[in-house]
């Protein structure tokens, strides 16, 4: 941090006055609160039953409140659209991983892939779901592509860009479905909720672990690009 | 949901078939290639031709007590109206007729010059405002096509495309749109008071309770404000003599027809059918409007006395004459509303000319300057010969149209009871001779130059018959509507009638 | 077919169709032009269905998933949204058919997915009900606008994107907060629920300050605005078009919302100082927009100028008055997009946009001029134009309740606007010098911004329909403008 | 004072500590940062007082606080990635300071 000169200082220790008279407020005003307020916990209880989920959060995520969600999943393609949108990166250096890099990887990759199977099944009646089973496959495939890996030239066109809408699409496409069955969007009619929640969220899963993967790849991977030993190995 | 749809019947639709023999010509011309003259003239005339016909047939139908009115809707509890009543009957027929004349003078003028489409599409438009103005039923729509005239003038002064040209536009827009503004202003505070803004005999405003009269006192400052910008009435006139820069029928059309007219136009509006004369006059508000004429009358003369430029004189003149029209307005009296709507149309018979003469000049011989015209009326002798009958009317000499519209000026001022106002024509017509008649002088008793700045030949004749035709029928007309004052339909028996209807019997 | 057509509400179509359109130009980016179209096309079909679901049923409200408020996301679909959505719509087509001859193949694989979530984002915003919902709707808003941003390329637009960004998340983020105050105040966010059981505590009014707050920040309402400027003067014609046309007025559409349904009647101190802010805005955007050397510059603080008028409307705050600034926004949002999108056009014939010497440039290409021409004449509010029915509007309301100041700021304000945009025609008419190495501009993308200006005048001259639809569901007699007319009524 | 209004005003301290890092600091991964300290401040007040309930907490708040992160997760992808580019393309790493003409 360079020196501040006394302009700087005063506009600071203005800014902190201020802030710290915002923070007060908003302190005072959460004091306010009631202390005791169910919320809508009561609410969601009585209708878990016939969410097609016994995890309340899931059944709120997926069903109650499953058209954020839908819009949710658009923010996560919009993000990766944008990244790749801003065009590739000159050059980014590249170190070459390690044997203990590489060793770790072929030890975690199959462990974390389990995991977010695991979760994404668990997910309907304990903590777990879609998101927390994507963020893990999403670190097994950083990993991968920390210890070098990159996706076959096979993969990098349409299959990479169908998996990552899978989650999205699916998830309209079961909201149109339903519709044009004569439900509501996005209801979920008993006898099928459990399935259709856990097929979409197993799309879900698969894309969001791809999509923040990509993100972290930070650019459109050249198809037919270093290419070579790594990816075969990639590829088992 | 109710849009209005009235039973629509020939009688609703006739306005605005006036206002579309204008409008549709000029919207086919703006996409017009240039090189399609033929079309282009065609267009332009049938157009003219139409207008003229439909006017007719409404005067005889207003003659004879039919109802020409169209309602459109378009704000809540507002709509545009358009109507024919004899007031509108008087400036309709005025600006179609000069329209036909100065179509004719335009497509002689403008002959195989840049962007003509752009030009005749505009002038059309220009006209279809004048018209819309003419036509206007109540305040509303009066605003909506003093605005609309505005913007369609705007190219047409800019049309010549040079540095002093667009200066010239951007004066005319500072002045016009700030009058605009005061114009809406005064108008919406008014709907506030009234929830009427219908044009109506006598006025509507009289029912209002006292407390609201100094609103209504700054209301009419802020609408005459508004309209005196376009009428040039002192302190509002800085646009109009530098507008000159513009081809001469342009001018012709701004200052005899369209701009100038329409703010006239709108004063005689605002005074009689929107606060109506007796009212007005309660108010107090005519007396300081008939001085602000007044003064406008002797400066435009006293300044038009140094110009060279031969428009910029007759840009002062016009300054000065169109503000009778105002003081006749503002004399309370029947004889000195008389003068002023017969005005209304004499002077835009006369200056129109006066404005064809000068931009035949300039056309053929290339003078523009009074200094130049020594000899001038021996090779354009027609040309002169308008011009000084135009002249000679604006002095207020008889037989002259202008000797009319003086006449009844004068004789309703002592009617009124304001007698000073005869000293002021009185001076006024002094200043107009003093202006013109160096200049007829000049170009019947002096010698003629060996040379003209550019000399164009048209074999036999002086110039090109566009441009020769016009200010002969101007003239010509201005003679007639002098000696045949009195024919039924003259525009003096025509004022008459107006009269008999603003005036309680 | 018809079975179907009946128990399908449309209102979940127009924010369905985008995405799908989004998808499938992210996978098929070969045919993107006449999938971008085709799409645009349904969108606008759809929202022409809704329009005549309506009509015919008044005010919807469409519980998803069929759960209901507060368990469950409602949309809500009055006249109000109706006309955003139709707005969006109509501006919505004409860019797109902009866009299709603007973008070379390698920008418009971008251009078309990105798009379709932001015109996803607007239709979802619309219509939802939900205060959560809206949250992620503004960020799906968001985030495509600053990468259409950036889509320009270049030092100046990634810099004026990063801005935006970080404008667009503390928005979002001083909206979030005060939502979290307001569920755990009320257990839920829904805006009819949360209606009836507001009260006034100390945590209503932080999130009353903080949601505003971010909302004027991203409506860019003066002294707030200062990031348009750069942000939709260095972006690609069509999106900057966008950006003004339709981006801001959704934040401004949620803090309508909020301050006509939800927050308790304030004492009129605060809507006066919502209106002061607008005055300045006016007033400053418009000296900016007069001072500025380039035409998208210009352009871009005309709107913060224009954006100010909306917000007149908070004092006087009557029923003509909220239906006043509406129609404002409405034909600003044609005239606008269509003035951007003709600024394009003479910054592609011409390659620059320096005002001074616009000459030849403007002569080439008349239907253009005639475009921006036509566009301004509504900003300027004219007649006939939907800027003026506008001002008019609120012109009437401002003298009736006295508040005559309000009619000078509006005044002035027009003022302004016929000084820059006469600043701007001016030039079309000299007779040019400098000549310009002339590229071709397809008829398309000139008739694209020509029809846009037409309609803002058409806009001027069919007040009844709008003004009638805007009546659906009666938005506008709310506690808030009981309160404040009272206030004024002499 | 439960712990639950405790864990409630932290979550407002990071939200005022980040506000005030973001207008001070320059450097764009601060800014970065510092909108991330914000958000995380409002996710902490979110789920912080769901649990003003008898017996298990208030899940809605729980989802939004995942729906939230999810956001967030987006947003400083792109700001991340932009603010590589931004480098590039002006090697720069702060915010143009005047708004260029």
């Amino acid at each position: 941090m360079t020196k501040l000169n006394n302009k700087q200082r005063l506009f600071r220790l203005l800014l902190l006055v201020l802030l710290s008279v915002l923070a007060a407020g908003l302190g005072y005003a959460v004091l306010k609160l009631p202390l005791q307020a169910p919320g809508l916990s009561t609410r969601v209880t009585e209708n878990l039953v016939v969410s097609g989920v016994s995890n309340p959060v899931t059944a709120v995520l997926l069903n109650f409140r499953g058209y954020d969600t839908l819009l949710e999943m658009a923010v996560l393609l919009l993000a990766l659209l944008a990244v790749w949108s801003l065009g590739s990166q000159s050059e980014r250096r590249e170190s070459a991983p390690g044997a203990v890099l590489d060793m770790l990887s072929r030890l975690l990759i199959p462990l974390f892939i389990m995991v977010s199977g695991y979760l994404l099944w668990v997910g309907a009646h304990a903590p777990g779901g879609a998101f927390q089973a994507g963020s893990v496959l999403a670190a097994a495939g950083v990993l991968l592509l920390l210890a070098g890996w990159r996706p076959g030239v096979w993969f990098v066109g349409l299959p990479l860009r169908i998996t990552l809408v899978l989650g999205l699409a699916m998830f309209v496409a079961v909201a149109v479905a339903v519709q044009l069955a004569g439900w509501r969007l996005l209801e979920f009619p008993l006898p099928v909720a459990g399935t259709l929640i856990l097929l979409i969220e197993a799309a879900a899963t698969l894309s969001i672990g791809i999509t923040l993967a990509a993100l972290f790849f930070g650019h459109r991977p050249q198809t037919g690009q270093d290419s070579g030993s790594q990816t075969e190995q990639g590829e088992k | 949901m109710h849009f209005g749809r009235r039973a629509m019947n020939w009688n609703a639709l006739l306005p605005l078939f006036i206002l579309a023999s204008s409008l549709l010509p000029g919207l086919v011309i703006f996409f017009l290639p240039e090189d399609r003259v033929r079309t282009r003239i065609t267009l332009n005339m049938a157009g003219a031709i139409i207008k003229v016909v439909l006017v007719g047939f409404v005067l005889w139908g207003v003659y004879i007590g039919q109802h020409y009115e169209t309602r459109l809707p378009f704000l809540p509890g507002l709509d545009l109206v358009l109507r024919a009543d004899a007031l509108s009957i008087l400036f309709i027929t005025l600006s179609t007729i000069l329209w036909l004349v100065t179509t004719i003078y335009a497509i002689g003028y403008l002959e195989d010059s840049p962007h003509r489409s752009r030009f005749f599409g505009f002038f059309s438009l220009c006209v279809t405002a004048t018209v819309g103005v003419a036509l206007a039923g109540n305040l509303l729509t009066f605003v909506l096509f003093y605005e609309l005239l505005t913007l369609a003038t705007y190219p047409l002064i800019v049309h010549r495309g040079t540095e002093e040209a667009r200066h010239a536009g951007r004066t005319y827009l500072t002045y016009t749109i700030i009058g605009g503004a005061l114009l809406l202003i005064g108008t919406v505070w008014l709907y506030g008071l009234t929830g009427t803004l219908e044009f109506t005999h006598r006025g509507f405003l009289a029912e209002l309770v006292s407390t609201q009269h100094n609103a209504l006192i700054i209301i009419f400052i802020l609408l005459i404000a508004g309209l005196g910008v376009k009428a040039a009435l002192v302190p509002f006139h800085g646009w109009l003599p530098q507008a000159m820069i513009a081809p001469a029928p342009v001018s012709a059309l701004l200052h005899a027809v369209a701009v100038v007219k329409a703010g006239a136009f709108g004063i005689v509006r605002v005074v009689y059918d929107v606060y109506g004369i007796e009212f007005a006059d309660s108010l107090g508000v005519t007396l300081p409007l008939a001085i602000m004429a007044a003064v406008t009358i002797i400066y435009g003369s006293v300044r038009a006395l140094f110009q060279d430029d031969l428009k910029r004189r007759l840009a002062f003149s016009t300054v000065s004459q169109v503000s009778y029209i105002a003081l006749g307005v503002a004399l309370v009296g029947p004889i000195a509303t008389i003068g002023g709507l017969v005005h209304l149309v004499h002077q835009g018979v006369m200056k129109i000319t006066l404005f064809f003469c000068a931009g035949n000049l300039a056309e053929t011989l290339g003078i523009h300057k009074v200094s130049q015209m020594d000899g001038v009326g021996r090779r354009m002798p027609w040309t002169m010969a308008a011009f000084t009958i135009g002249a000679f009317g604006m002095m207020g000499a008889p037989p002259i149209a202008g000797f009319v519209s003086k006449w009844y000026l004068g004789l309703g001022a002592l009617d009124a009871g304001q007698d000073w106002v005869i000293f002021i024509l009185a001076g006024s017509s002094l200043l107009n001779a003093a202006y013109f008649l160096p200049v007829l002088h000049r170009a019947w008793f002096k010698e003629a130059v060996a040379d003209w700045p550019t000399d164009h030949h048209f074999g036999r004749r002086e110039t090109a018959w566009a441009l020769l035709f016009p200010p002969l029928f101007t003239a010509f007309l201005s003679l007639t509507l002098g000696l045949l004052a009195s024919m039924p339909f003259s525009p003096l028996v025509w004022a008459r009638f107006i009269t008999t209807l603003e005036y309680a019997p | 077919m018809i079975m179907l057509w009946h128990n399908i509400s449309w209102q979940a179509m127009p924010v369905l169709l985008p995405l799908v359109g989004a998808m499938l130009c992210f996978l098929l980016p070969q045919r993107i032009k006449f999938l971008g179209l085709m799409i645009a096309l349904a969108i606008a079909a759809s929202v022409f269905a809704l329009l005549l679901q309506v009509l015919d049923e008044g005010v919807l409200r469409y519980s998803v998933g069929g759960w209901g408020a507060p368990l469950g996301i409602d949309l809500y679909t009055d006249g109000l949204s109706l006309l955003m959505l139709l707005m969006t719509a109509l501006v919505g087509l004409g860019i797109s058919i902009y866009a299709i001859a603007y973008f070379k193949s390698d920008k418009a694989v971008h251009f078309w997915p990105l798009w379709m979530l932001l015109w996803a984002a607007l239709n979802a915003l619309f219509l939802s009900a939900d205060l959560f919902n809206l949250y992620v709707t503004l960020e799906l808003l968001g985030l495509s606008a600053v990468a259409l941003v950036a889509l320009a390329g270049g030092a100046n637009a990634l810099g004026a994107a990063m801005r935006y960004l970080f404008v667009s998340l503390l928005g979002s983020l001083f909206y979030l907060l005060g939502l979290a105050l307001l569920y755990h105040s009320f257990a839920t966010v829904d805006i009819a629920l949360l209606a009836q059981r507001i009260e006034e505590t100390p945590a209503v009014w932080a999130a009353m300050g903080l949601m505003s707050a971010g909302l004027l920040l991203k409506t860019a309402l003066f002294p707030l605005h200062f990031w348009l400027p750069p942000a939709h003067a260095n972006a690609p014609a069509p999106v900057s078009a966008l950006l003004s046309a339709l981006v801001v007025k959704a934040s401004f559409y949620i803090l309508l919302r909020l301050w006509l349904d939800v927050f308790p009647p304030t004492n009129s101190m605060l809507v006066q100082f919502l209106g002061l802010l607008g005055a300045c805005a006016v007033l400053w955007g418009g000296l900016q927009a007069l001072r500025q050397t380039r035409l998208k510059m210009l352009i871009a603080y005309s709107t913060v100028a224009q954006l100010g008028y909306l917000f007149i409307a908070f004092p006087l705050a009557t029923g003509m008055a909220w239906k006043g600034s509406l129609y404002l926004l409405i034909s600003h949002a044609l005239a606008k997009s269509a003035m951007f999108l003709a600024a394009g056009n003479l910054l592609r014939f011409g390659g620059h946009d320096r005002i001074t010497q616009l000459d030849r440039v403007a002569q080439r290409l008349p239907l253009t001029l005639a475009a921006f021409a036509l566009a301004g004449v509504s900003i300027m509010g004219l007649p006939p134009s939907g800027g003026f029915i506008g001002k008019w509007l609120l012109l009437d309301v401002a003298l009736r309740s006295g508040q005559w100041w309000w009619a000078v700021i509006l005044m002035l304000g027009s003022l302004l606007a016929a000084a820059y945009i006469f600043k701007v025609i001016g030039h079309a008419f000299t007779q040019a010098e400098v000549a310009h190495e002339a590229i071709e501009v397809s008829k398309m993308m000139e008739w694209s911004a020509f029809l846009l200006a037409l309609a803002a005048i058409v806009l001027g001259l069919v007040s009844p329909w709008p003004l009638a639809l805007m009546d659906i569901g009666s938005p506008f007699n709310t506690a808030l403008s009981a309160t404040c007319t009272s206030g004024v009524a002499q | 004072m439960s712990s639950v209004f405790f864990y409630a005003l932290t979550g407002v301290g990071l939200f005022t500590l980040g506000l005030y890092a973001l207008i001070v600091y320059t450097h764009l991964l601060r800014k970065i940062l510092a909108i991330n300290v914000m958000g995380s401040g409002i996710f902490l007040l979110l789920v912080s007082l769901a649990a003003r309930t008898r017996g298990a907490p208030d899940p809605v708040p729980h989802a939004m606080v995942i729906t939230g992160i999810v956001v967030a997760i987006s947003a400083t992808a792109l700001a991340l990635v932009l603010m590589l580019r931004l480098r590039e393309a002006s090697d720069r790493v702060e915010l143009p300071e005047e708004p260029m003409e």
